[in-house]
């Protein structure tokens, strides 16, 4: 069914209850050619590039609970492609121009909003490396300015530039980020692939995987039956080290909690995203009005998805310092997510040693803003074999020669990513 | 979430620092590149009750190995690391 | 006074009539009393109208008295002080309130953006994700924009919170949320044990349901049980209560969140108070008598002004005095709704009718029917007529089918309770559903809570009595202290029948979540596109997302769900229950820490005199360090630091450079320690010698540098770079504990112990014979290059010297204890007066440095190698340490690796940038041509020009070559010639001098 | 040739002044600074925690402490440091590094710490109110009882806490040794969370 204002107003007409179903709600058939585990963002992306750019349309997206339950439905929103690294920055570009145009794609108005995002500097130091970063994009032909504090005040006036024990120098702005209403990602693609005959099974846990003489996976053991498949997609984040080790696949991965907090609603008041450079604050507002925000993981390994409060303290304490405004605006709701930490910061896009067994993991806190371009390469790699030019660096074995991609320079300390 | 140091008592999350599972043993000297990219890069990453190296930085500075539940964040025991010394408060 | 306070009971309630106070809603005064809460103040003042919806704006009043109120949202404050959406039902009067309404324009009453209700056919659940997508770039510039404008309830305040909040921990064997009848026996049950008890109230009067619903405790009225148990803790040195505090979290350990507000119910806070305090509370148990909430029956305008929960009606006709409306009707399904009838009229006030959905009715409430003079209809409330004034007619479908109407000013509602299952869910637990209730109850509860009273089903005043007593004792007895003394307070046990009724189907508009205007059919549209999981419904209707959190509305809500789905309810589920339990200020948490203190200051031993001497200060992680000293006359801070490094270039001059991290090694095995931690080797270091070390992280990448001396055989003291002082420590420690217990080995940080100071120039041992003993040999072969150790200064105290230089120049590190800083910088000043000594700082430190090519915190960005740093022949090959293996990667010895070179710019008097990236030159930059970056910059004083370090791929094979630096942020490009790194007498003959 | 003098400062010197701080009326905190005092941090060798014990005990003529507790000898105080660890805090120079090094040269190693650490000590009826918006240690008499000691942290900085012995008139004395470079910013945060109770400002020369 296509979604339009004329839709909207003739099912008006008969009180909204011509609407069908967004996505088909399917029964597993004994075979497909690909099956993707995991019903988020990224393996509905991947489902509906391999049926709407690969022309493969025997795919099924496995759910083990409702689409959207993991990370796609508990971030904060936001999209940007200001890496710095080769393989990062052309890759998030790549999703950024599929986030560009995928209300269009998917006939799904998933509130894609380019209103910006600044990343504010403090340092001198800081400011380097954001130079250094902001250039990078520039040669990617990737948007970016480097804004001095005349500039920042200027598009920003209520933040702390009187007091601040870290006064905020100026920021680099990619005008193109911006957020998208994470849910509506997942439904929307959902209901895109749906449309090209995807599968889209939920309440269907995985529980093994099927191989056969030579060791080549050949499909799933699932809560709902024996799935065949072609080939089987992982894209799991959050549980990929679960799902890998049904394979006896050990990875460069942990899993760690990362919360997030949202405001009540309140009229407009933030424009963009902005991140804080002296500490651990991210910030958007939603239409609904609401601060989403956010800080660093907690820092151990965690599947609880909920966190404590050292964590939520000092994610508050960092909007404080960045803009008093928002002290008596108050915190209506925290959770949290699992994130798959990679050993260097970075997604894992690949083939694995097992033969039929594809994966799509280790997101960090990237994996939002990664979906369209994840679900691109991903469906690449499942219907040609060989990954695309912009994930050719993802891959699982960089960890084993050192080519590894750690924007950060932390090198294999998870948590400091 | 609260850590009882074997030294200090219980104490409260922000005086610690993670490092992560303690499992992993640093291979001996002349171990080849495959053997330390397994003890650098590769985790199990328990769901479950995991062993971890946790540094009590914001108290005594002794390194613990705490065995931990990653889905319910119960801590079963904290054993001092084996050079953090001998005397114990809380067993 | 201004105002009558029309509908104020003559007698009655809990309110201080001899202390009236005056407060303006929407710029209109009224009046109300001390002990009133906005919300009742203005019932008490007939305003009906108090607020407009989210997205219909559509008219609303006041449907609660609690903290679960979804529609009274008021700005409370103005100016600075704004508080935007805070609760009517939970602002405490005071003289001087000021509170506006919100999401309205122009007025209250005659709101524009009601309109919306005109579109509300096509303004569904989810109508969004439908339209708005053509043309494309029309969202972020038009429809985004107006969405945006229109949602979002009130406006916060715009500019910074003039009022402080702290932080503050406390501890107890039972924690207690809540003070209603269960949280009081508790909290009696426990302080008898002599345990030590917090209890927790969000009201700021002890006694929850007691204070509407009273009842008879131990055969007294339950005022006098209240005032009694309310002296009995007071007498308890270990029982703490707070009131005005809210359990809003409970985290991993017994750790819980609980917010005081301290000053909420005054204008502003007292000076050197704070507004609000947030509390960590470490608690080896906790009751959670939390009680629970009534809650709503769907019906078609159930959103009208004057529709208000049945219990919140008693409480404000028994608390506050002040009648919701003169004609009261009542819309039940259970047998507690019914006391609101009693309430009404022992106020005087009229009862129209009760509509009871179930088909049975006690005697005794048939009775009082009678006596009454009103109907009891047997039925549903299928309509209302009434509008922004309030309820005027109430539609009712009797059972059978038939159809009645009464006349009646406001309307009662009670679809029975929900125990407040919040702090036990927040450990991602589940409630069970009990269906002799209709209600979830908690499952369990995070280790080391349970529930106890309402907030666990039991809802008789009895139960919630014996149940409080009994956990409140169980906690104690758990946590350590024997029985108490004393019996479970005793009252009856009321009867609670209830026929589950959720939704009245009828015409028009029926609101499940009122403020975010979610309606029943909202719900059946939902489950039709297939957003049948509860998590889906809500994420699609933002069922429950509102400043209420859902406490009214989400198990009507998935109840309905269920319904449509054909599933029973605790099939359908709930939703994950999330913290806060009410929403806290973002001020709150972050306390203390914001504006100057949002984190610690560092100082140095000398920051003092360098503020006198005026310096300009840049902040270092927590450190200030001096950056520069501007003299008078200079025009800009490069005039400032190029006259510092030819200060000490052609004479001799200071800095403190006590922030690196500094440790003593101690132990038998010391050297063997180092030799493990470090590429290079430290065993065969000589007593008195100093020399430079590099770290690596097990995955082979330079991790920290510094100097390190050997002061003894079994003394080490190593520094670090200031940045790395702290995580170098750990890791250390992590070597000493973890990977080589078994070595002899001592660590101690003694970063603070000393104030170090970096003495460079050719006059530094003109300058030190000055001020060191004279018997000490500072000539060159008396204290050569890298050496290292203790000398006497004139005036009697002993200092550590290290002969290394940073700067290129002769120059000493010189220690002294920290105290005396200050005095070693004044007495460097006067020693070196004679030499035009000068003090710098970290920018000439900086200049330097490049000068000499020596790598720092650019360069050492954790991704370089040893060998990229041009440091590679440092590593041992004899012996094994961290990070050797992993060095070797394929990647990390690639011949095409990106290594530290020089670059100074073609045109002498280009500036440089760092950042700006290396691209071949002629060649259009690209991300296949892209080859590297500047990494630090300085105009060298001493080249007279820009000079700069990069990383370039192959740089070191291509010193000579021109290349081109690009710099499009800031429109720059410009061509460079890769050099040497080492800028300055790259012999190092000055150094050793 | 000039003349040098040496003049200690303590880092606390300018924020520090004697004079009441926040509310007016009689003051609910005292907080005085103790200076110039020597601090040595004497860690057993490896394995040697016994020989570092006895060499204690021979020297004190009371045993350190091996948990976490502070104890008095006749002219320095003994606080726990750490596993294995302990500080020496007296007056002048009675218990110096110099005069330490040859008591436990066979089984500890010294760190002079007289200068890297400020002690401040906070004493009056509302000491434990301002010490709990700085410190989550339970300092609950019965917890934290006259000689406890906690290695802990204050605004995110390692802190030594002893309760000392009661002033007169039973009010409890906490002791707070504070890295010397944060030292004046914990004061200014302890300004600011006693201000509420009223400030009674000072510094002495004597251990409490």
């Amino acid at each position: 069914m296509k979604y339009s204002i004329f839709s909207l107003a003739r099912a008006a007409l008969s009180g909204h209850k011509t609407w069908q179903r967004t996505w088909r709600d399917a029964t597993p058939k004994d075979r497909y050619d690909v099956v993707i585990i995991g019903g988020g963002g990224h393996g509905l992306a991947t489902a509906w590039f391999l049926a709407s750019e690969f022309g493969i349309k025997n795919v099924a997206v496995l759910e083990k609970g409702w689409i959207g339950s993991g990370n796609a439905g508990r971030n904060t929103t936001i999209i940007r492609s200001n890496y710095g690294l080769p393989g990062n920055t052309g890759f998030y570009e790549l999703s950024m121009k599929l986030w560009e145009r995928m209300e269009q794609d998917l006939n799904y108005n998933a509130m894609v909003s380019q209103r910006g995002v600044i990343n504010l500097y403090h340092s001198d130091a800081q400011r380097d490396a954001y130079a250094r970063r902001g250039n990078t994009m520039r040669i990617n032909g990737i948007d970016a300015e480097l804004l001095d504090l005349a500039a920042v005040k200027k598009m920003i006036p209520f933040l702390n530039f009187d007091n601040a024990r870290f006064p905020v120098q100026g920021g680099l702005l990619q005008r193109r980020g911006g957020t998208a209403r994470h849910d509506a990602v997942v439904w929307g693609y959902a209901h895109a692939a749906s449309e090209l005959g995807v599968d889209i099974i939920q309440n269907c846990e995985v529980t093994g995987f099927v191989r056969d003489a030579n060791g080549k996976v050949t499909g799933v053991e699932t809560s709902r039956g024996r799935i065949g498949a072609g080939k089987v997609g992982m894209a799991v984040a959050g549980s990929s080290s679960r799902v890998a080790a049904m394979a006896g696949l050990r990875l460069p991965i942990e899993s760690h909690v990362l919360q997030a907090f949202v405001s009540e609603a309140i009229k407009p008041l933030i424009p963009g995203v902005m991140t804080f450079g002296a500490g651990h604050f991210y910030v958007s507002q939603s239409d609904k009005g609401g601060l989403v925000f956010g800080g660093d993981i907690d820092g151990y390994n965690s599947y609880a998805q909920r966190g404590n409060m050292p964590v939520m303290e000092d994610v508050c304490e960092g909007g404080m310092a960045l803009m008093p405004m928002i002290g008596r605006v108050r915190l209506l709701r925290q959770w949290g997510g699992i994130m798959d930490m990679s050993m260097d910061g970075s997604p894992i896009i690949d083939k694995t040693p097992i033969d039929g067994l594809y994966l799509n993991a280790g997101w960090c806190y990237g994996g939002f803003k990664a979906t369209p371009g994840s679900g691109f390469v991903f469906a690449h790699l499942l219907a040609r074999d060989e990954a695309h030019k912009e994930a050719a660096r993802f891959r699982l074995d960089r960890f084993r020669t050192g080519a590894v991609i750690d924007e950060k320079g932390q090198g294999a300390q998870p948590n400091l990513h | 979430m609260r850590i009882t140091c074997p030294f200090c008592g219980e104490r409260e999350l922000g005086e610690f620092t993670y490092l992560g599972d303690a499992k992993p043993v640093r291979p001996a000297p002349g171990a080849s590149q495959d053997e330390v990219y397994d003890y650098v890069y590769l985790r199990d990453n328990v769901a479950g009750a995991m062993e971890e190296n946790w540094y009590h930085g914001g108290g005594c500075r002794a390194w613990l190995r705490v065995t931990r539940n990653t889905l319910t964040h119960e801590i079963s025991s904290v054993e001092p690391a084996a050079g953090a010394g001998a005397r114990q408060v809380v067993k | 006074m201004t105002s009558s306070q029309s509908n104020r009971l003559d007698t009655g309630g809990l309110i201080d009539r001899s202390q009236p106070l005056n407060f303006r809603f929407d710029g209109k005064t009224f009046s109300g009393f001390q002990g009133d809460t906005l919300a009742s103040a203005l019932v008490a003042n007939g305003v009906k109208l108090v607020g407009r919806s989210f997205k219909y704006h559509r008219p609303r009043g006041i449907l609660t008295a609690g903290s679960e109120e979804p529609n009274a949202l008021v700005e409370l404050r103005t100016g600075a002080r704004r508080e935007p959406n805070t609760k009517a039902t939970t602002a405490e009067l005071y003289e001087g309130l000021d509170a506006a309404s919100q999401n309205r324009w122009p007025s209250l009453a005659f709101d524009v953006m009601s309109v919306n209700q005109l579109f509300a056919p096509i303004f569904v659940a989810g109508f969004y994700y439908k339209t708005f997508m053509w043309p494309a770039k029309f969202w972020e510039a038009i429809y985004e924009p107006a969405i945006r404008r229109a949602a979002g309830l009130g406006r916060a305040a715009g500019v910074a919170d003039p009022d402080h909040y702290d932080k503050a921990w406390a501890h107890c064997d039972v924690l207690i949320a809540g003070s209603g009848p269960s949280g009081l026996a508790a909290a009696v049950a426990a302080g008898r044990t002599g345990a030590r008890v917090i209890l927790c109230e969000e009201d700021f009067a002890l006694g929850g349901r007691l204070l509407s619903d009273g009842g008879t405790i131990d055969g007294m009225p339950a005022a006098d049980w209240l005032s009694r148990t309310q002296a009995e803790l007071a007498a308890m040195p270990d029982v703490r209560i707070m009131t005005r505090t809210t359990l809003f979290g409970v985290y991993d350990g017994g750790t819980y969140g609980a917010v005081e507000r301290i000053n909420d119910h005054l204008p502003s806070p007292p000076e050197h108070q704070v507004r609000q305090r947030l509390w960590r509370i470490v608690a080896k148990r906790c009751v959670v008598a939390a009680g629970a909430l009534e809650r709503p029956i769907v019906f078609a305008g159930n959103d009208t002004p004057g529709v208000m929960m049945a219990s919140a009606m008693r409480t404000y006709i028994a608390r506050y005095a002040a009648a919701p409306a003169r004609r009261v009707a009542l819309f039940t399904n259970n047998e507690d709704g019914w006391r609101t009838v009693g309430a009404a009229l022992g106020a005087g006030l009229q009862v129209a009718a009760v509509i009871d959905a179930r088909a049975e009715i006690s005697a005794e409430h048939r009775s009082l029917a009678s006596k009454g003079g009103f109907p009891v209809l047997h039925g549903s409330v299928s309509g209302i007529d009434g509008g922004k004034n309030g309820v005027r007619k109430i539609s009712v479908s009797l059972t059978g089918g038939a159809r009645a109407e009464v006349e009646a000013d406001g309307l009662a509602v009670s679809g029975g309770w929900n125990p407040a299952v919040g702090l036990t869910s927040y450990h991602r637990g589940r409630p069970k559903w009990r269906d002799d209730i209709a209600a979830f109850v908690p499952d369990g509860a995070p280790p080391g809570m349970v529930a106890a009273g309402a907030a666990n089903g039991a809802f008789g005043l009895g139960a919630c009595l014996r149940e409080g007593f009994a956990a409140g004792a169980a906690a104690a007895r758990d946590a350590g202290h024997g029985s108490g003394s004393g019996a479970t307070p005793v009252a009856d046990d009321e009867a609670f029948s209830l026929a589950p009724l959720w939704h009245v189907a009828g015409k028009g508009k029926a609101f499940v979540d009122q403020q975010h205007d979610v309606t029943a059919s909202d719900i059946e549209l939902a489950q039709r596109e297939g957003f049948e999981s509860v998590e889906h419904l809500k994420r699609y209707t933002t069922l429950g997302m509102a400043t209420d959190q859902g406490k009214t509305s989400n198990v009507a809500g998935l109840a309905i769900m269920a319904a449509v789905n054909g599933k029973s309810i605790p099939e359908t589920g709930t939703t994950i229950y999330r913290p806060p339990y009410v929403p806290v200020a973002i001020g709150a948490f972050a306390g203390h820490h914001r504006d100057e203190n949002f984190h610690a200051t560092r100082l140095t031993p000398s920051h003092h005199w360098a503020a006198e001497q005026g310096a300009i200060f840049v902040d270092t992680g927590l450190w200030k360090r001096a950056q520069w000293y501007p003299r008078t006359g200079e025009k800009d801070w490069l005039e400032s630091v190029t006259r510092e490094v030819k200060a000490v270039r052609g004479g001799v001059g200071f800095c403190d450079v006590s922030t690196l991290g500094k440790i003593d090694v101690h132990g038998a095995d010391a050297g063997a320690f180092l030799d493990r931690v470090y590429i290079n080797t430290f065993s065969n270091l000589a007593v008195g010698k100093a020399r430079y070390g590099l770290m690596l992280r097990e995955d082979g990448i330079v991790y920290d540098d510094g100097t390190t001396s050997r002061l003894a055989e079994d003394h080490y003291f190593l520094t670090t770079t200031t940045a790395k002082a702290g995580l170098v420590m750990q890791h250390l420690e992590f070597c000493r504990q973890v990977l080589f217990p078994e070595l002899d080995v001592q660590l101690t940080s003694v970063s603070d112990q000393w104030a170090q100071f970096s003495i460079a120039g050719p006059r530094t041992r003109d300058l030190l014979k000055e001020i060191v003993d004279p018997s000490e040999d500072l000539s060159n072969e008396g204290f050569p290059f890298m050496g290292a150790r203790e000398v006497a200064l004139r005036g009697g105290i002993r200092a550590r010297l290290f002969r290394i230089s940073f700067s290129g120049e002769m120059a000493f590190e010189i220690s002294v204890p920290a105290r005396y800083g200050e005095a070693m910088a004044r007495n460097l000043m006067i020693a070196g007066k004679p030499f035009g000594v000068t003090p710098y700082g970290t920018e000439a430190l900086g200049v330097m440095r490049i000068e000499k090519g020596h790598v720092a915190g650019p360069e050492l960005s954790g991704t370089t190698t040893a060998a990229d740093l041009g440091l590679g022949k440092m590593m041992s090959t004899k012996k094994d340490f961290i990070g050797r293996v992993m060095a070797g990667r394929e990647a990390l010895v690639a011949a095409d690796r990106q290594v530290v070179v020089g670059i100074k710019p073609i045109d002498k008097a280009r500036r440089l940038r760092s950042g700006a990236h290396i691209i071949p030159k002629g060649e259009t930059p690209g991300p296949d041509n892209d080859q590297g970056y500047v990494t630090s910059v300085c105009f060298s004083p001493t080249s007279d020009q820009w000079i700069g370090l990069a990383l370039v791929e192959r740089g070191r094979e291509r010193i000579g070559e021109i290349v081109h630096a690009h710099d499009p942020l800031r429109g720059e490009d410009y061509d460079v010639e890769i050099c040497n790194p080492v800028f300055y007498d790259p012999d190092g003959g000055r150094q050793r001098g | 040739m000039a003349e040098f003098s040496w003049e200690a400062r303590s880092p606390l010197e300018r924020a520090l002044v004697s004079e009441p701080y926040g509310v007016q009326g009689e003051a609910g905190v005292a907080l005085t600074e103790i200076r110039n005092f020597d601090l040595v941090q004497v860690m057993a060798r490896r394995g040697k925690a016994s020989e570092m014990a006895t060499a204690a005990k021979g020297h004190f003529g009371v045993a350190a402490p091996e948990t976490p507790k502070a104890v008095r000898t006749a002219d320095a105080t003994l606080i726990w440091s750490g596993p294995d660890q302990f500080f020496v805090l007296s007056k002048g120079g009675r218990q110096s590094v110099k005069s330490l090094v040859p008591i436990f040269a066979a089984s500890a190693s010294l760190s002079d710490q007289s200068h890297a650490r400020v002690l401040i000590s906070i004493s009056g009826d509302k000491a434990r109110a301002l010490l709990a918006k700085l410190s989550s240690i339970d300092l609950y008499p019965a917890a934290f009882p006259v000689g406890a000691v906690a290695a802990t942290s204050m605004d995110h900085t390692s802190v030594t806490l002893w309760r000392g012995n009661d002033a007169p008139g039973g009010r409890a004395v906490f002791n707070v040794l504070v890295f010397a470079t944060f030292a004046e910013s914990l004061w200014q945060t302890m300004l600011d969370s006693g201000a509420e109770y009223g400030i009674e400002i000072g510094h002495s020369e004597e251990l409490a």
